[in-house]
């Protein structure tokens, strides 16, 4: 079975974003009002080749840990949905 | 009229005319794959039809030159058994529309060109164009460009040490991204692009090809020739690519590798019009054909067709012809650098034909498998249209020479006006590695950038390269003729302030629409103006390229020649003056104080006139190439002096270009920390004019420097001392026109640019 | 017999060959090893250059901290083994694991490539060792992500420790407490933004980096001979 | 009200993707097997203040248009979810 794998990777709390703040901070001159609390983070997706959503998931999660996130600062959040006719 | 009414060869951009040609070559009509093939390699940019008839007026030849223009580089031979490979290129329109990648696959392409030649590149200067400032989407090109010549050029690990950074309201619309890069090889190890040996492979080498930078050609999608699936959806054929620096980084180290092992029998890059251009320009450079296998070629998307294969320009690609013995080889040293190299074609044997022997470029759908194109190679690149445009003066020119505003009065504040000149580009740069390599003396910043002459596989050497890019749409939009003599010029009096002595030149066309009659007017002014100042300085020019069309409702850009000159350096041991004011230095101006004529300091076309008055008219100063040669051959030995190590005569050194005297002074003051005061300067005139051949220096022995002057012929005036921490400027009566804190010009130069760029510009702008 | 130096090379690294040049400099023998050995050969000492491993594609060090060359690293490390990183160098090291913290995007978003004046706060690391606490030194930074960031707990735990080896005087780009180099607790492991390669001929701007650089090849010197 | 935006911005379908075909190349030797077609992007979470959801959804996908995402070569997408007590 063939699953579609999102992975979103954050800043955790606490640790500065300069990119999410730099935005923010233009927003006014831009025209935007009412905007806040801005945060940059990267998102991959890819496709996972696995037995069951079971495996498919333990195999996209020590995927986002080990490689796409830094633990050390980022957080990781995994969707996953099995693709449909393959 | 829409797209599916108009002839298809119209709608790919050939003329009546041109596919008459084609059709002519073939003996037939060209069937839709060829007709393709033919769209792409006449169009302007790849074929250089409207400019090639005016390009051949350049003087080429020079003792040093190893390769003149027409290869992918040109290459110059710097002593010691070492060549130099250099070129110039546009990346404007890509870097108009998604700046960050157009600027960055501009730096990608350029270093291709150079690597190409066997060369190993080791510097990047990026000349930039750009819109005044207070416009949001001027400051999001500016932020997009350089950060994406940042993000390429410092990944692929190649220093950019220089470039230019020019605002005028002509570019708004059209902003240009010049690149130069510049490399060295072992003299034995130049090569060629070129095919030969029949039976002899042609491997593609890097990136997969995907439909990026297709552009004009996708009307053939919806002209019902593509294959299945192909292309229908618009999203699928984007005209902007995505570089890849760490895909080149291991193409380069792949590339040298197989040039050192003598694995390559020729090697071309692929760029504009992408396999098409390099399959028929090896073959024909070689006089043989090529047979090209397209169902061979790695493609990153599905059901790609013919015609997108052979036209895709798709990044980070080259060509090489490699024997069949040594293609395991080349395999495995590929491999080992993780690029990927394919067999995609085979060198053929020409075909007889009634003019004599033809080679022949065929595209067949797998080996051996049906022929899907089949043309002589060289009817793509040589038999290209050639056109003498029509050109016209402009109507006013009459009137704009008149209209001078050197006669302006009142003078206005001389202080704030200096003040508004000074401009720290820093905020660029310290963006770019410049450093790489331990080679980088003088970097950016500097009047020209000072690199010694060291390399990994380089015998060694004890000279220095230096390499300055320059120009003046100011002076060009004035009179392009003379305006670009006086950028030659400058480039020369910017070598000499690191001491080196020019050997070549290189050059990029910046032009609007070659079909408006006053375009073709400045083109063919420029390049009789650069062909004689090259004339006048001895200089060759060794490549170059030309970029037309850069226009944007209907306006056209001021005619923008850069030229990019290289210098040598014999012995590089210690670090040249500099700009920088001594404290208790003697500060003096070496070459004629005023114009002879009526107009001792004409101020048409000067920094001072457009920017501060917005006067845009008048008549330029012209160049005396034989005072000019006498004054840069003494400054560039005086500090040639300092360079190979000994004590010299120099303390600081610097050209009078942009904004004159007052500028220079200013700028000299600022890179030492130290104040000056100067006095005997005729008002604004003297202070602001950017009449040539003229350079500030600073020394602690005087009299030493007039008698070298002298002995030279060269004309010479003591202006003031260097000391305090004011720049004081008086006129003959010893009324101040300049007395402000260096403090406050030191803000007004360092905050320029931070000062405006330092928000998240916005795209919509 | 000179100190010798093995110069790790990663696909997209582009520092080594100045690496080996400033080595050579100070008196070292330096050769290159390719990220896909699995053994550093005969070495005293391991230098981590700067450039974009793997085109610092995902982040800085990221990929480059899987490459096989990275086991016989950390096995050399824990053996004592002088290892420095320089820039991303010292990014993978903090991805392997190998140093504290990480180090994210400059403060300001932009590359910069400049001369910094850093101070050594700290003797007690490989690239120190005997220089006076406080010299100041003029070496050039180049880099995207110099940031360098750790949670509180930890950047105590560097105070107290003496793993804080080098601080910026004008902080480039945001790092906390202006850290610019670090050590781990053993100090044969060295971590810098500044690259002291580029700061070792004054035909260049400044030969201040061969302080650090001699400091490096007298430690090896001095882990061989014992 | 207040909203929740994230908005995922990815490189458009046919524009070459070198990070994420770099991090695929990379993963058999770092163990993962069966993933294909890893596509990198960038993700911004921010709140909005609007009166209703639909001047919010406006509001941010007028942000992700004209300042996150570059529409020539990315396209954006766009989740909304109204904040719970705010
Ligand atoms: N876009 C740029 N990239 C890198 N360096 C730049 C750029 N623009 C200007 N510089 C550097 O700033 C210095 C001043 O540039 P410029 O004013 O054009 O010098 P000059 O008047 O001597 O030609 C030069 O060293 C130049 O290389
Ligand atoms: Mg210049």
């Amino acid at each position: 079975m063939r699953f579609a794998a999102r992975v979103e990777v954050r800043l955790r709390p606490g640790i500065a974003d300069p990119e999410g703040a730099t935005i923010e901070r233009a927003l006014p001159a831009l025209g935007f009002e009412g905007v806040r609390d801005v945060r940059a983070g990267r998102s991959f997706r890819f496709e996972v080749d696995a037995a069951d959503e079971g495996e498919a998931r333990r195999r996209a999660e020590e995927l986002a840990h080990r490689l796409l996130a830094n633990p050390v600062i980022e957080d990781s959040v995994l969707e996953l949905a099995p693709v449909e006719g393959a | 009229m829409t797209v599916a009414e108009e002839p298809l060869h119209r709608a790919l951009g050939l003329t009546d005319d041109e596919l008459a040609m084609a059709t002519a070559v073939l003996g037939r009509e060209p069937n839709h794959l060829e007709l393709a093939l033919y769209a792409v390699m006449w169009s302007e940019h790849c074929s250089y039809k409207s400019s090639r008839l005016h390009l051949r007026r350049l003087p080429t030849e020079g003792s040093r030159v190893l390769v003149g223009p027409g290869e992918n580089a040109g290459v110059v031979d710097a002593g010691d058994g070492v060549a130099v490979a250099i070129r110039i290129e546009s990346h404007n329109h890509p870097s108009a529309i998604e700046p960050h990648q157009g600027a960055a696959t501009g730096v990608g392409g350029i270093l291709r060109d150079v690597f190409t030649m066997g060369a190993r590149p080791l510097a990047v200067m990026d000349p930039l164009f750009f819109g005044p400032l207070d416009a949001a989407r001027q400051r999001w090109l500016v932020e997009g460009v350089v950060a994406g010549i940042s993000a390429y050029g410092n990944s692929v690990g190649v220093p950019t040490v220089g470039g230019e950074l020019t605002f005028d309201p002509c570019y708004a619309g059209n902003p240009l991204v010049n690149v130069l890069c510049l490399g060295a090889l072992p003299v034995g190890r130049l090569v060629l692009g070129r095919a030969s040996g029949p039976g002899n492979l042609a491997v593609l080498l890097g990136s997969t090809t995907g439909r990026d930078g297709i552009g004009g050609v996708s009307v053939l999608a919806s002209a019902g020739f593509g294959g299945e699936g192909a292309g229908t959806d618009d999203a699928k054929r984007p005209s902007v690519q995505v570089g890849d620096p760490f895909e080149e980084k291991r193409l380069i180290e792949a590339c040298l590798a197989l040039l050192d092992a003598g694995l390559v029998v020729g090697i071309q890059d692929l760029g504009g019009a992408g396999l098409a251009c390099a399959t028929s320009e090896t073959a024909a450079r070689g006089g043989v054909g090529m047979d090209v296998d397209v169902s061979a070629v790695p493609c990153r998307e599905p059901h790609m067709a013919p015609w997108e294969v052979m036209t895709s320009e798709s990044q980070e690609r080259m060509l090489a012809i490699v024997t069949p013995g040594d293609w395991p080889a080349v395999a495995e040293l590929c491999a080992r650098w993780e690029v990927r190299a394919t067999v995609i074609g085979t060198v053929t044997e020409p075909v007889p034909g009634d003019g004599g022997a033809v080679g022949r470029l065929r595209i067949l759908d797998g080996p051996g498998g049906q022929v899907l194109a089949d043309v002589p190679a060289a009817s793509l690149a040589d038999d290209a249209p050639l056109y003498d445009r029509p050109r016209a003066e402009p109507a006013d020119r009459t009137a704009r020479l008149a209209d001078d505003p050197t006669a302006d009065e009142p003078a206005g504040d001389c202080a704030a006006d200096l003040g508004a000149l000074l401009v720290d580009p820093s905020w660029v740069y310290r963006q770019y590695d410049h450093q790489l390599f331990l080679n980088t003396v003088v970097g950016p910043g500097a009047d020209a950038a000072l690199l010694r002459l060291a390399g990994p596989g380089l015998p060694p050497s004890e000279r220095g390269l230096a390499v300055t890019t320059d120009s003046s749409p100011r002076w060009c939009a004035i009179d392009p003729r003379a305006g670009t003599a006086l950028v030659l010029a400058e480039a020369v009096a910017n070598l000499a302030c690191v001491g080196a002595s020019p050997v070549a030149v290189v050059n990029c066309l910046n032009f609007g629409n070659p079909e408006h009659p006053e375009v073709m007017w400045q083109l063919s002014e420029v390049v009789d103006g650069l062909a004689g100042a090259c004339r006048d300085l001895g200089l060759p020019v060794v490549g170059g390229n030309v970029s037309l069309y850069n226009e944007s409702a209907g306006a056209d850009i001021d005619p923008t020649p850069v030229v990019g000159v290289l210098g040598l350096v014999d012995a590089l041991r210690a670090r040249p003056p500099g700009m920088g004011l001594v404290a208790g230095a003697t500060v003096a101006l070496l070459g004629e104080r005023a114009a002879p004529g009526d107009q001792p300091h004409p101020l048409a076309g000067t920094r001072w006139a457009v920017e501060r008055r917005d006067r845009r008219s008048g008549r330029l100063p012209a160049l005396d190439p034989a005072a000019h040669g006498r004054l840069v051959a003494l400054v560039a030995a005086l500090v040639s002096e300092t360079v190979a190590g000994g004590p010299g005569l120099l303390a600081s050194v610097h050209d009078v270009s942009g904004g004159g005297i007052g500028v220079a002074l200013a700028e000299m003051a600022i890179a030492g920390g130290i104040g000056a005061r100067v006095r005997g300067i005729a008002g604004h005139r003297e202070l602001f004019t950017e009449l040539p051949s003229r350079f500030v220096v600073a020394t602690h022995d005087p009299e030493a420097l007039v008698a070298r002057a002298e002995a030279s012929g060269v004309a010479v005036s003591l202006l003031g001392m260097a000391a305090g921490d004011r720049l004081v400027v008086e006129d003959a009566e010893g009324t101040a026109l300049v007395d402000v804190p260096l403090a406050e010009l030191t803000a007004s130069w360092r905050d320029a640019l931070p000062g405006r760029l330092d928000d998240v510009a916005d795209a919509a702008g | 017999m000179a100190a010798r130096v093995a110069v790790v090379v990663f696909p997209g690294t582009n520092c080594e060959h100045d690496v080996v040049t400033a080595m050579e400099r100070v008196g070292a023998e330096a050769s290159l090893v390719w990220h896909g050995d699995r053994d550093l050969g005969p070495a005293d000492a391991v230098v981590l250059p700067g450039g974009f491993a793997h085109g610092d594609y995902l982040r800085p060090g990221a990929l480059a901290r899987f490459s096989p060359v990275m086991e016989a690293v950390a096995r050399f490390a824990a053996e004592g083994g002088p290892v420095v990183g320089i820039c991303n160098g010292f990014q993978v090291l903090t991805e392997a694991g190998l140093l504290p913290g990480a180090l994210v995007k400059n403060r300001g978003l932009r590359f910069v490539c400049a001369p910094a004046r850093v101070r050594v706060d700290s003797d007690r690391s490989v690239l120190t060792a005997g220089l006076p606490l406080g010299t100041t030194l003029s070496v050039p930074v180049n880099h995207f992500s110099g940031s360098y960031v750790c949670d509180p707990a930890t950047l105590a735990r560097l105070r107290d420790g003496g793993q804080v080896v080098l601080r910026y005087l004008e902080n480039p780009n945001g790092s906390v407490d202006d850290i610019a180099g670090v050590a781990n607790a053993a100090g044969n492991v060295v971590g810098l933004m500044p690259h002291p390669e580029r700061a070792v001929d004054a035909l260049l701007g400044s030969a201040d980096g061969q302080l650090l650089l001699r400091a490096l090849v007298q430690q090896a010197a001095g882990v061989r001979a014992a």
